[in-house]
């Protein structure tokens, strides 16, 4: 356990508060702007106990997802979806009892400038944001446009040497997002190797919450991920029922299995 | 692997490890004489280097200027796309991979690189988008015929953007046997510096024949097209060092140092074109190669340093050059190409390049692949 | 004019005179060091000479022999023919000849013919055969982007015997302004041996860089393909006065060489394909330039002197051996050319060509041209 | 006038006869198994006067042929003609009282060989033989052939140069074929300038008869080739009618009027 630890910030002292109770941590995953509705997702995720919920904010050339999510990009875009107009919606929901992290490509950021960007967030409600193109050697101006009240959360993945997952451990904000496999965003069969080994290396220099993301689709694998690590990030399994048509309830359903999965690890 | 503000290795987190490993390779092998030597054979005995500087006669003199075009168009498979990837595919089999990942758009890099791979006995993997896939059939061909395998890409608009992303996303899963070929001098850190060193042997061959050919030495402008910009970058590299103005000429649709803006798009820093919002916008070229939103972060610094300048023409610009030259000096230019000549011809008539002026353009690739395009045009 | 009993200028009498005039001028100009040098320029500057030599390593393993290429497909317009386009359109300014008349089968003779015209600025008209013109749509458009006028023939198969036919008849009333820039080593005198002449720099350039690459300094086999022979004449022309074996390989449909009678055709005697009744039948071969009837007058004396073997491959074979230069060396080569390696490879693997045997082969021509075509087949 | 005669043989000896009784030679040209009745058109042209009559030999490359030939030589060979049953057709005719001359490209005589083929035009009743591709400088092994009966004419153009035209006039036999001007055989709107003045210079060296060939079509055309030649060459001009359909009548209607403008002259 070598990673100092700086004054924690809402996400982060919310996951950390969580699982020191003993609870296994969900955040699903929703792309904003996917349906003229969509808020009605997050109010769904609430109510199946998720303990943060990640919105992804759409970019034309998402390089690290599969196509679940490249399709829900695509979909959402075509509908007029944009960053201002998301967090417009987000602006305008009740406090739901969970934080919000937004997700997005660094493109998006540094087309509003990171400041900028970081303070509409932050007017949105929302606390912490993922950049899945950001590693944490390009990170400093975002992480010092953040400073001020975004806990940007870094990724580590299976071909992290040990001294970079130390960095990323001690930077992230938040929590730790660990990547289960090599590959992109997307279902798979089953929870990958790799993602057991990953989450004891970042045990070993982290206290910080680490979710588990990447593949993770059905509550045998949240219960299996659970084994390792805090919790579980849910992206693709969430958006493909979205684009099949699944409305708020038969999303709260789903969650709900892996809520009851985690819960019984 | 920064250019100014430019550059960086802006990766999944994924690829970080293994492009840092690319960067080691690269590092250590052009530093190592055995694997230049090699390098330097391949590119002499298969892909049939140093390609000739042509003295331009009658153009030249309908233009008032003294062109020379170095002739890239003559090398194996048709264009400077094979400096590249015989770098990289004799880098991989360095680094013990087995295949070759690769994006394409009109086909020219993926031909190149089925070509080097089939060369050194690795296998090849070229996403191409299903748009190009029906409009380029025939170079689809060659490349199974080489003996890659060619895959559709169905997302976004289907071309060469897309390719690219289906590329990346392919190379997460595969960094531990497989070595994905960038095609241009973009991508992240090591890819924009590394390709442009593959690519400056145009510069650096041109630079000794400009030499032994001209009586100034040095050419007074050094001209070349940029959709992503290598065989720009590779033609510059060459002449940095020399008083020579450097003019890089994009699509009018495709304009990313002309009138792109700061953003982040496959792993590196640059300018591409966007809209309102922050999204990446569809580039439009008649040329192929030219059909992509960005340019590679070196350009983008040069530009802001002033050192070299970055202009446009249209696509009808570009076909009126190919015909010209093909009519005056018996070469079929490719449609990228084509660009750079384009403005060549307008910056003599309009008083942009001074009468007399010694000019050397990068006549990057042959315009056979575009023959058909222009048979519907003409 | 003479190769043995063949050969001759079987030239109606109205070209009987121009013939002398070419034939004149030739032998003043080949004397001329001016018009050598400013020969030696345009292939040097402008169609990409010297080629390479490339030695062909996984491919020459498996066959168990030594197999160097000689890269005439890395020269501008893609095949060896620009080498006899640039010395007659030299030789027809010369003359103060103000166009150029050509036949072409497949087109690449024509696109050379064009591309020659175009940088010499004379005109050019080219003969090509209806049924041709429909197959190599894309040639045809590369000679009118040229500046050249193409001309359909619609008589007899529709094919390269007509186009000759054609272009032959038109000359006949055009010879005050027009230079007949045959294709090939057949013809009336001079024509067999000036293409010769013009073509044995493939021989000459292959001689010196064997001396320098191989341990034996001379291959112990020399091959190249024989529609009407012209690479295979000037490759053989490097190599006559040493111990290499020569060996012509002709399409099973178009053995001139092989299986061809007496004759005379298109101004020369030789060996041509025959009926019974003496009328010259048609060729059939996939390979466009090798779809000819008879052979170069040389040819058929060197086959009579046992200097040279020719011997024949099958369609399947030459497309069996395209795919296999293309998947091992990242070379596709023109469909005439892989006749050539076809029988590189049998004879390998049949014993004809010894273990260790080391074998020099012109790679007359890329096989762009001809991806159309085995996309329909394989 | 510097051209030693040989022994005359039949052809020019009959010629020659016609020619001094101040006759304007006619040779229509026909193209051998150009239909099943082809040996009609020859009864016709004695019939309308002709001094000699041309039987072609269909070649499947006539290079030195216009379209109109062009299509008759491909017409007959597509009927199944060839030499030996042109010439079989050709044995079984009674004599029309004016020689016959063959005309053929030379492959058809070196595929038989020259010695055979000439034996085979003998028996056949053939006196004369035209070889468009064989200009003189070739000729000697069929001269050699020939010598024992079959009169080989040789073909002046007006490119050729004086030394040569006098070598050609001295080798030829039966006549001179004056080749009007630089083209293939075909129909022509006027009689070209050249044949006028290559008629002339070849007086200048022989006495020979000297025909002139080569777009000679109409009457006026033949009235004025008359003025510089001793005669005429007809050969497109009837086979255009023939492929039109034309049969033995018509052809005799139309040399007709060419024998009469020859005649008027």
């Amino acid at each position: 356990m070598t990673s100092p630890t700086l004054a924690a910030g809402v996400v982060e002292r919310h996951l950390r508060a969580r699982r020191d109770a003993g609870r296994g941590l969900l955040m699903p995953y929703v792309t904003g702007g996917i349906t003229p509705g969509w808020t009605d997702y997050l109010r769904a995720f609430a109510a199946a106990g998720a303990d943060a919920i990640e919105v992804g904010l759409p970019f034309s050339d998402p390089t690290l997802d599969g196509v679940t999510i490249q399709q829900a990009s695509e979909t959402a875009l075509a509908r007029g979806a944009s960053t201002r107009r998301i967090l417009a919606d987000l602006s305008g929901m009740p406090d739901l009892g969970v934080p919000l992290v937004a997700s997005t490509y660094y493109n998006l950021v540094l087309h509003d400038g990171p400041e900028s960007f970081c303070a509409a967030l932050r007017r949105a409600g929302v606390g912490g944001l993922i950049v899945p193109d950001l590693p944490v050697h390009e990170a400093d101006e975002l992480t010092d446009a953040a400073a001020a009240g975004i806990e940007l959360v870094l990724l580590a993945s299976p071909t992290t040497p040990r001294p970079r997952l130390a960095e990323i451990s001690r930077r992230s904000r938040g929590f730790v997002y660990a990547v289960s496999l090599m590959g992109t965003t997307g279902e798979r069969a089953a929870l990958a190797a790799s993602a057991a080994e990953l989450t004891e290396r970042i045990r070993c220099v982290t206290d910080r919450p680490v979710l588990l993301g990447f593949g993770i689709s059905t509550p045998d694998q949240a219960r299996e991920a659970r084994r390792h690590a805090d919790g579980v990030v849910v992206g693709a399994a969430v958006m493909r029922r979205v684009l099949d048509g699944a409305g708020p309830d038969d999303l709260r359903a789903f969650l709900a299995t892996l809520r009851r999965a985690l819960d019984q690890e | 692997g920064r250019f100014g503000e430019y550059g960086g290795r802006y990766a999944p987190e994924s690829l970080v490890e293994v492009c840092r490993e690319v960067e080691e390779e690269f590092r250590e092998a052009w530093a190592d004489p055995g694997f230049r030597g090699a390098l330097a054979r391949l590119l002499a005995v298969h892909a049939g280097r140093p390609t000739p500087l042509t003295p331009v006669r009658r153009l030249s003199q309908e233009l008032g200027v003294q062109l020379y075009l170095k002739r890239e168009d003559l090398t194996h498979t048709g264009s400077h796309k094979i400096n590249n990837v015989l770098g990289q595919a004799l880098l991989a089999t360095r680094m013990g991979r087995r295949r070759l990942i690769a994006e394409t758009g009109a086909g020219q890099h993926g031909v190149a690189a089925a070509t080097a791979a089939a060369l050194l006995g690795l296998e090849a993997t070229v996403f191409m988008g299903e748009r190009d896939i029906e409009r380029q059939a025939l170079n689809v061909f060659r490349m199974r015929m080489l003996g890659a395998e060619v895959v559709p890409v169905t997302t976004g608009s289907r071309t060469l953007k897309d390719a690219t992303s289906e590329a990346m996303r392919h190379w997460v899963g595969a960094t531990g046997d497989s070595h994905y070929c960038i095609g241009s001098v973009v991508g992240p850190d090591p890819y924009p510096w590394m390709v442009r060193e593959f690519q400056r042997i145009i510069g650096d061959e041109a630079r000794g024949q400009c030499a032994a050919e001209l009586r100034t030495g040095v050419p007074d402008y050094v001209v070349a097209c940029v959709g992503g910009g290598s065989n720009a970058a590779g033609t510059f590299a060459g002449f940095a060092d020399t008083p020579a103005r450097l003019v890089g000429v994009e699509a009018e649709g495709g304009a990313g140092a002309a009138r792109g803006r700061l953003g982040v798009l496959h792993g590196c820093r640059s300018l591409f074109l966007q809209d309102d919002d922050g999204q990446i916008t569809q580039a439009h070229s008649i040329a192929a190669g030219l059909d992509y939103p960005g340019v590679g972060p070196e350009h983008a610094h040069l530009r802001d340093l002033g050192r070299a300048r970055y202009v446009t023409v249209t696509d009808d610009e570009a076909i009126g050059a190919a015909v010209r030259l093909a009519r005056s000096e018996g070469i079929v230019p490719a449609l990228e190409s084509a660009h750079a000549l384009a403005w060549v011809i307008r910056a003599a008539g309009g008083g942009d390049l001074p009468a007399g002026s010694t000019v050397l353009m990068t006549l990057s690739g042959r315009g056979d692949k575009d023959v058909s395009t222009l048979k519907e045009l003409l």
